[in-house]
């Protein structure tokens, strides 16, 4: 019998050699005549283990990792092809606690399928959702969809319900869907990793918004650096039209939807819904005023729904199993089941797919282990390089979107990125109105200009020169930045900048921020 | 100095990549940034003198072509070296030290970023973001990326992604 | 006037209304158009040559309705 | 930077009546539903603080200055592009608004020169107000961080410089280029702090695709584009609105005066014709009215190989009555004439042929019109029933098809072209009829859905096929012709354009034009459903120019395209006043609007009016002068503001025309071809040294207003006056309005006409009387202006001037956007850094048969003439087809045309003339004629200087 090992093509994965893995286990079991089929999956997530290699192990699947080529002749020496006992060795999969712990709904085919196998999609559900919302009118889908309390996981966290009654409501003969796929944020991968492991659900998603609004066009704008998802989106794409889940007769349904991908060109800006929009026309990434709102005027100015990979890619499950299902996670007015990533120092750095509830802690410590240097883990910037740095003494703090406004931070995309206790906080600040500063698209004042002086001033705080009016002078900036701008861009530097001042008011060489006209 | 003979070769591929591309897209509009991409891919940058090809196949003035090429930060006007070593620069790599990860990449290149070797072999970038964050620090040379680099190791991975020239 | 070119507009005129044969359409034209000098030259130059160069519609309209295009009448 | 004293409401006004009440600032207002926050307050009179925002661009969000506070609302939302709701409360001022502009104004002023007092726009700059308004104290960032202030000039264009380091980057250029321009020259380069404004690809403004229209000028809030000539002057102290003239679009102007010093021609947003918008014509080149060669004192000569003698007013006004009164006694009153300018006032116009008709004693009265819109005014008038086109400008904007037949509206008429392309981009097709390819066909974000690119003379079979194709189809509106015209004359039409000779096939045999383009064509114009056709001189200017009229009034009928907006035959009119010259009753045949001087009862009320017999009988037309001068029974021309011995064809039989006559007074700013043959010269007044009023091409009647004295002394109408008086006809009118009073009191499609009603409402479109109190944007609705529409049938009549062995290409003639008519302001300009010599189009394969190259001189000939000009090897012409512009008196272009016409009017057939091209070395005879000629008349010119010292 043919024996299956899944070693992933997970970007994170050949990043850490997973692909000369593959071809050692090719070869070693060419070398040993033992038939051996290498399915290549998406990842599970646990990249500290990657790559990670699994075996179908009489109805569970063993674990190995991290492996490198170089283990790949002890692993069959091991007999690993039958789950044998080896130093790599981690037992079942889903008996590691990082894994057990979670709650996989979205990524429950993550690292389990090849991602290119239409048919691995069919035999976990694909497309049952799709099934059930051909058969329902474009009203009943948004229904649906506000009743599972989904809200956008791009970071804004709008009910995504509301947004696609909005295009549904919008006249117009012409509507778009639109996948925002350009995951910027540092710290986050979760879009990547479904693009990369299960590019159907992403797909499948984005015909359900299309059926909703009778949108009968749609894109995937991808950002450029990730080639991978990019392959395998194009390969998934072409599979779905060879399989009438595309093309102008869904099904034989009548009803149409065509989908393309499209690449940006290393703007993080673009993340930006409106500057997404103008980029995917063709222009520059410029911050469209808003109102119109997308979803009334948005890509060619036609009514748009345009949502995150995760938003559309919860769709499928959500009309597979129903509205009450899916709203039976989570807490609050936050729903379902969040992907937090866990990156930065961290010992055990991946994804975390959980309902809402869990806190700051839970995700640093009981599933990243504390940070990999091994000292205190002094800050986490949660929410991308937008979000706020997090002190330890809010690391109770549940991650829920209410919650975390609470503290004025966000949750965002659900990635947090540890520090140790050698971070230079003012450094980081300083960092942040950079970054700022370098991918600012230039339209609003606040962003354009003061990103610029905003480092500016903190070189002058670092550098001790009349550090007191500096400080003044930030805590102003960054308030007018907050207020001032026109995106979130501009307007949501100011929290990694004033949260890093506030929680760490020593590193700017600061002495009672209550002083400083802080904007919070 | 330009030279008329090669801005028209140039202008003739550019038109030929872009036509190719206006094949792939069901809706040519919007069609500027996969032309550029095709562009930059087969050209290895968007030279400024295949602008007003680009614009009038697309029916765009040159004007509007140049903005778009300046705004992104993957297009560019001239040649970059044949390999590029990007150095993810984003928080969670810094969190791991990508700065002396940076450190060592400039010191094997002997350049800063955006500077090309000498042989043109490589130029140096940072990104902010590979999406490997859970494998800080990241770099990425010649479009493979690395996780978990070392400032000791990044010499030798730039060198494995030598290109010929 | 030169009359070749007098003949050349009355031609002119002549093929607008050439096709309903209305030749009291070119008279009437060349009534409320022409300067009365310009009238009276092209009337002569039927007179003299039997309208050498006229098309017949022409030659037809001037021969029916010169009496409303001669100024002089 | 916009007029001195323009009020800027933030946001374009919404387009509809709707109105919600909102509370600002703890004032109740009701406005317009869809304004915007910003326009709300400011139509109250409540300023918000903005820079990025102007009402002439659609909002933008960009400066963050406009923030307001708005109940319920989180943060501080922009005024500027949030929209009022109503019960809305809004707060403009509040402490902390006050903080956040003042630290958006500190961002600005860390990256800005501090050299108000020797800046350009020192004391008319948004941004120095800006800074006032919020208070801005203090710049604590410093004035050491990274800047733009090294930032170097552009002064490529000769009319402004572009100056980055003054730049705020609201982008208010880019977006005017865009927007109201419609040209997308200017973009941003770079992104975030490092964004400057480009022109192309970072070029020079002259080297970019910019055309100098100063849309971006106007944009600019600060000095960065600015008037050279602001610079040169300072800012000026007073605004005078005027009418532009150059073309027939007719924007209006707030001329910016300091004393009598023109410092810049700005366009008046409130403008009717032009909403703000200019082109480089009107709003840069009016530098020739201070031209050294400007003639400011009269002329007089006995033969025009004499040298001239400057004489006084009245010396020269006696001396031409008694020479107009010596040729009248010696070969009877109907040997003299007179020319009524298209670019005079209408005042001047009426006054022009009152004197010929009260003066002289005859009808030999013409204008120039008649060389291009004549056959509109006989067209329409067949079978509308007014001799106008149907529309307002604005109409356009309701319009799904445009048909564009023969005009080339970039270039001649480029404020209209601004306006359609708008139409265009915002989803309106586009049918273009035209030879050439013109830059419509296809020009950024601007694509033709068909181009029937016909052969030259052909037009009116183009217009019997797509008839055809539309009767034979069923895409007639039948109810519409039937109720509205004459359904018998509509029965024979349908029959006459449904014969097989017209059938697609055929009309490609005839036209060049695919059978399959006309039928689309055909289909999407029927089926608009608002379709509109705009026209211009390449429909009039043929053998069979009134035919196409007739033939594009008849589509119109039958399609239900007329009566309404977004529809209509539109002429895009070449002069600025040449509808109004015709109105005037310049025309041999008819008195002031448009009445035949066979009607008694017309000719009656003019006698009692004048005081003086009219002959009932038509006078001569310009060609019918230049043969009866010829001919001897043609002596004496008073000719205003007219050049049409560079303008009207075949140079030198006009030549010779002129050199037939006695007396020859020429009116006009400068000795222009013309002027060369004349015996009197009565210096012109240029249109900023005048009252009157100009017509447009949509029949608008805008106001001239003087701003400085007439360099010569005498407005032309108070030289009309004198030698009026001279002549023994007694005129004394006080002030151009008392013309108009009498013009209106004579002509009942003006009876409501006056300076006040226009002072009153900006301007107004005729038919202007008791039934429309406020004027006329739309002709013909519910009704035809003559009953019932006619509709009249149109042969196809192929014209004689056909290609031949000896002239195997056909030449067509036309126009670009630098230059106006014949060149003789637009010459005295930089503008003639775009265009300094007409160039001879070629198609490659022509070119290559001839070995012509690219640049190379070619003579030009033709049956009558032939002229040598530089080629440009160019795939817009058709093969078999050349193409050029009459500019430049020395290319001569007007030497090679015919003097074939419209067998209607007489209207030149300036589009159509068999040639033939070859390389040459060295100039034709003509034009080393010409050459020596005019060397001798500007020395006789230059002499008189000594006669009179």
């Amino acid at each position: 019998m043919t024996a299956r090992v899944f070693v992933p093509r997970d970007s994170g994965a050949l990043a850490m050699g997973a692909e000369s893995v593959a071809a050692a286990i090719r070869d070693e079991a060419g070398r040993r005549g033992e038939p051996v089929d290498v399915v290549r999956t998406g990842s599970r997530g646990m990249y500290w283990l990657e790559p990670l290699v699994e075996v179908d192990a009489g109805g569970s699947r063993a674990a190995y990792g991290p492996v490198a080529a170089s283990d790949v002749a002890s692993l069959f020496d091991a007999g690993f092809l039958a789950g044998g006992a080896h130093a790599l060795g981690h037992g079942p999969v889903e008996a590691i606690p990082y894994f057990a712990n979670q709650e996989r709904v979205t990524f429950a085919r993550v690292g389990i399928v090849d991602p290119w196998s239409l048919d691995d999609y069919l035999d976990t559900g694909g497309f049952k959702g799709l099934a059930n919302a051909l058969s329902m009118g474009g009203a009943e889908i948004v229904d649906t969809v506000t009743e599972s309390g989904l809200r956008g996981r791009g970071g804004a966290a709008f009910p995504t319900g509301i947004k696609w009654k909005t295009a549904l409501d919008a006249p117009s003969d012409v509507k778009y869907v639109v996948a925002n796929a350009d995951e910027g944020d540092s710290g986050t991968f979760s879009d990547r990793m479904v693009m990369e492991g299960d590019p159907f659900m992403l797909i499948e998603g984005m015909i359900i918004a299309g059926l909703a609004i009778d949108a009968r066009e749609g894109y995937i704008y991808l950002r450029s650096e990730y080639p991978h998802a990019h392959e395998t989106l194009r390969r998934a794409i072409a599979t779905a039209y060879d399989h009438a889940y595309l093309g102008d007769d869904i099904l034989g349904s009548g009803r149409a939807f065509h989908l393309d991908v499209r690449l940006g060109a290393g703007a993080y800006i673009c993340g930006e819904e409106t500057a997404l929009l103008e980029s995917l026309e063709g222009k520059r990434g410029m911050i469209r005023p808003r109102p119109p709102l997308p979803a009334v005027s948005g890509l060619w100015g036609r009514p748009t729904i345009l949502n995150n990979v995760i938003t559309l890619a919860s769709a499928p499950l959500i009309f597979e199993k129903g509205a009450a299902y899916y709203k039976d996670y989570g807490m609050g007015r936050s729903r379902g089941t969040l992907p937090f990533q866990v990156s930065g120092n961290i010992r055990r750095g991946g994804l975390v797919e959980k309902a809402f509830g869990l806190t700051l802690g839970d995700l640093l410590y009981d599933f990243g282990g504390g940070s990999r240097t091994g000292r205190p883990i002094r800050a986490v910037q949660v929410g991308g390089p937008l979000g706020a740095y997090i002190p330890e003494s809010q690391f109770d703090t549940p991650l829920d979107y209410e919650a975390f406004s609470g503290i004025r931070a966000m949750l965002g995309h659900g990635g947090a990125v540890a520090f140790d206790d050698t971070v230079d906080m003012a450094a980081m600040a300083r960092f942040a109105m950079d970054f700022c500063a370098e991918e600012s698209c230039g339209k609003c004042t606040p962003c354009r200009i003061g990103s610029t002086r905003g480092v500016e001033v903190i070189d002058r705080i670092r550098a001790d020169a009349d550090r007191s009016g500096n400080l003044r002078l930030l805590g102003d900036l960054t308030d007018l930045m907050l207020y001032g701008s026109l995106c979130g861009l501009g307007g949501l530097i100011p929290y990694p900048v004033v949260s890093a001042l506030k929680h760490f008011p020593e590193d700017f060489g600061a002495e009672d921020v209550k002083e400083l006209n802080l904007p919070f | 100095m330009p030279d008329p003979d090669t801005d028209a070769t140039r202008s003739a591929l550019a038109l030929k990549l872009a036509d190719a591309t206006l094949e792939t897209l069901r809706d040519p509009r919007g069609a500027l940034l996969p032309i550029l991409h095709a562009i930059q891919e087969e050209m290895g940058c968007i030279p400024e003198s295949v602008i007003p090809a680009v614009a009038e196949r697309l029916n765009l003035t040159r004007a509007e072509v140049y903005g778009v090429v300046t705004f992104y930060a993957d297009f560019r006007t001239e040649p970059l070296g044949r390999s590029v070593v990007h150095v993810c620069l984003a928080e969670s790599c810094q969190a791991l030290g990508s700065a002396a990860v940076a450190d060592a990449a400039k010191a094997h290149l002997g350049v800063d970023f955006e500077g090309t070797t000498a042989d043109g072999a490589f130029t140096l970038r940072k990104v902010y973001c590979l999406g490997n964050c859970a494998l800080s620090p990241s770099v990425m040379i010649g479009g493979d990326v690395h996780g978990r680099v070392s400032p000791g190791a990044v010499g030798e991975l730039i060198e494995a992604g030598r290109a010929g020239p | 006037m030169e009359v070749r070119r007098l003949v050349k507009m009355a031609n002119d005129i002549g093929a607008f209304f050439e096709r309903g044969g209305d030749a009291g359409g070119v008279a009437n034209h060349i009534r409320m158009f022409w300067d009365p000098r310009m009238r009276r030259e092209i009337l002569v130059h039927l007179d003299e040559t039997g309208g050498d160069g006229l098309t017949p519609i022409v030659r037809e309209a001037l021969q029916q309705h010169g009496h409303e295009l001669d100024p002089g009448s | 930077m916009q007029s001195i004293t323009d009020r800027d409401l933030g946001t374009p006004r919404p387009k509809t009546t709707r109105t919600v009440t909102v509370e600002i600032d703890h004032r109740t207002v009701e406005v317009p539903e869809g304004s915007t926050v910003m326009h709300a307050a400011a139509a109250n009179g409540i300023a918000v603080p903005k820079l990025c925002a102007t009402d002439s661009l659609e909002p933008f969000g960009s400066c963050r200055l406009c923030l307001v506070e708005i109940e319920g609302r989180r943060g501080y939302p922009a005024s500027c592009t949030t929209p009022v709701e109503a019960g809305m409360k809004v707060r403009t001022q509040s402490e902390r608004l006050a903080d956040l502009r003042r630290g958006v104004m500190e961002l600005y002023i860390s990256d800005h020169p501090l050299d108000c007092l020797t800046c350009p726009a020192n004391g008319h700059c948004e941004l120095q107000d800006m800074a006032g308004a919020v208070g801005l104290r203090d710049v604590r960032y410093g004035y050491e961080g990274v800047h733009h202030l090294d930032a170097e000039t552009d002064a490529s264009n000769p009319y402004f410089a572009f100056d980055p380091s003054k730049c705020i980057v609201c982008s208010r250029c880019v977006r005017a280029c865009e927007e109201t321009q419609g040209t997308f020259a200017l973009t941003v380069d770079g992104r975030g702090f490092a964004s400057t404004i480009a022109a192309g690809m970072n070029e020079p403004f002259m080297d970019s695709e910019c055309v100098s229209c100063g849309a971006c000028v106007q944009a600019c809030p600060t000095s960065t584009l600015m008037e050279k000539s602001v610079y040169a002057h300072g800012q000026p102290d007073r605004t005078v609105t005027t009418t532009c003239a150059y073309c027939g679009v007719g924007c209006s102007f707030k001329a910016e005066v300091k004393g009598t010093q023109v410092v810049r021609m700005v366009p008046n947003k409130d403008g009717q014709a032009n909403h703000g918008h200019s082109c480089v014509k009107g709003r840069f080149a009016y530098g020739y009215a201070s031209h050294p060669d400007r003639i400011t004192q009269p002329l007089v000569r006995a033969s025009i190989d004499d040298p001239w003698k400057e004489v006084s007013w009245d010396d020269a006004i006696a001396h031409a009555a008694s020479e107009f009164k010596r040729i009248r006694d010696r070969y009877g009153r109907n040997a003299l004439g007179g020319i009524t300018s298209s670019r005079c006032t209408n005042e001047e116009a009426y006054l022009v042929q009152k004197l010929v008709r009260a003066g002289f004693g005859n009808n030999n009265v013409d204008t120039c019109a008649r060389v291009c819109h004549s056959p509109t005014g006989y067209g329409l008038k067949t079978t509308l029933g007014t001799s106008a086109g149907t529309q307002a400008f604005d109409s356009v904007e309701e319009a799904d098809v445009v048909m564009i037949i023969g005009a080339n509206p970039t270039d001649g008429h480029p404020v209209f072209a601004s306006q359609m392309k708008r139409r265009l981009r915002a989803g309106a097709r586009l049918i273009i009829v035209d030879p050439r390819v013109i830059d419509l066909v296809r020009t950024p974000h601007v694509q033709a859905d068909h181009h029937l690119q016909l052969r030259p003379g052909t037009n009116v079979a183009v217009i019997n096929g797509l008839a055809h194709v539309i009767v034979t189809e069923g895409l007639t509106d039948d109810a519409f012709a039937n109720e509205r015209c004459d359904p018998d004359e509509y029965a024979e039409w349908k029959a006459f354009v449904s014969h097989e000779k017209y059938s697609p096939r055929n009309v490609e045999r005839m036209t060049g034009v695919r059978a399959e383009t006309l039928r689309r064509a055909a289909r999407l114009y029927a089926k608009g459903p608002n379709s509109a056709i705009y026209y211009g001189l390449g429909v009039t200017e043929h053998s069979q120019g009134s035919t196409m009229v007739i033939g594009m009034a008849n589509l119109a009928m039958a399609t239900g395209n007329i009566g309404r907006e977004g529809v209509g035959v539109s002429p895009l009119r070449g002069q600025n006043n040449v509808q109004g010259s015709c109105d005037m009753g310049s025309f041999p045949h008819e008195l002031s609007g448009y009445r035949h001087l066979s009607d008694g009862e017309t000719r009656r009320l003019f006698q009692q009016d004048w005081g003086v017999e009219i002959d009932p009988e038509p006078g001569l037309r310009i060609p019918n002068m230049f043969d009866a001068a010829l001919d001897g029974s043609f002596k004496g021309m008073y000719i205003q503001g007219e050049d049409f011995v560079q303008s009207d064809p075949n140079t030198q039989h006009i030549e010779a025309a002129m050199r037939a006559m006695e007396c020859v007074i020429v009116q006009d700013l400068f000795l222009n071809e013309t002027a060369k043959f004349a015996h009197v010269f009565f210096p012109g007044a240029t249109f900023l040294e005048k009252d009157g009023t100009f017509t447009n091409a949509e029949r608008r009647i805008q106001r001239v207003r003087k701003i400085m004295p007439p360099a010569a002394g005498m407005a032309d109408w108070e030289v009309t006056q004198a030698f009026s008086n001279a002549m023994g006809y007694p005129m004394r009118y006080a002030h151009p309005s008392e013309i108009m009073d009498e013009i209106a009191r004579l002509t009942p499609t003006f009876r409501g006409v006056s300076f006040e009603t226009i002072d009153r409402l900006g301007s107004v479109q005729w038919p202007c009387n008791d039934a429309m109190p406020e004027g006329t944007p739309t002709m013909h609705v519910g009704g035809f202006v003559r009953g019932k529409g006619k509709f009249v049938v149109t042969e196809y009549v192929e014209t004689d001037e056909r290609s031949s062995r000896r002239f195997p290409l056909l030449l067509t003639t036309g126009r670009v956007l630098a230059q106006y008519n014949v060149g003789a302001q637009t010459r005295r300009t930089p503008n003639r850094e775009w265009h300094d010599e007409d160039i001879l189009e070629i198609h490659p394969h022509d070119a290559e048969q001839r070995g012509i190259a690219d640049g190379g001189l070619v003579s030009l000939a033709s049956r009558v003439g032939d002229t040598v000009l530089k080629a440009r090897v160019t795939e817009r012409i058709q093969p078999g087809v050349v193409y050029t512009t009459f500019h430049h008196p020395l290319c001569g272009t007007n030497v090679v045309t015919t003097e074939n016409s419209d067998w209607a009017t007489n209207c030149p057939e300036y589009k159509v003339t068999a040639v033939e091209v070859a390389p040459v070395t060295r100039l034709s005879e003509w034009q080393e004629q010409y050459r020596d000629f005019t060397r001798k008349q500007e020395d006789l010119l230059r002499e008189r200087a000594s006669v009179r010292t």
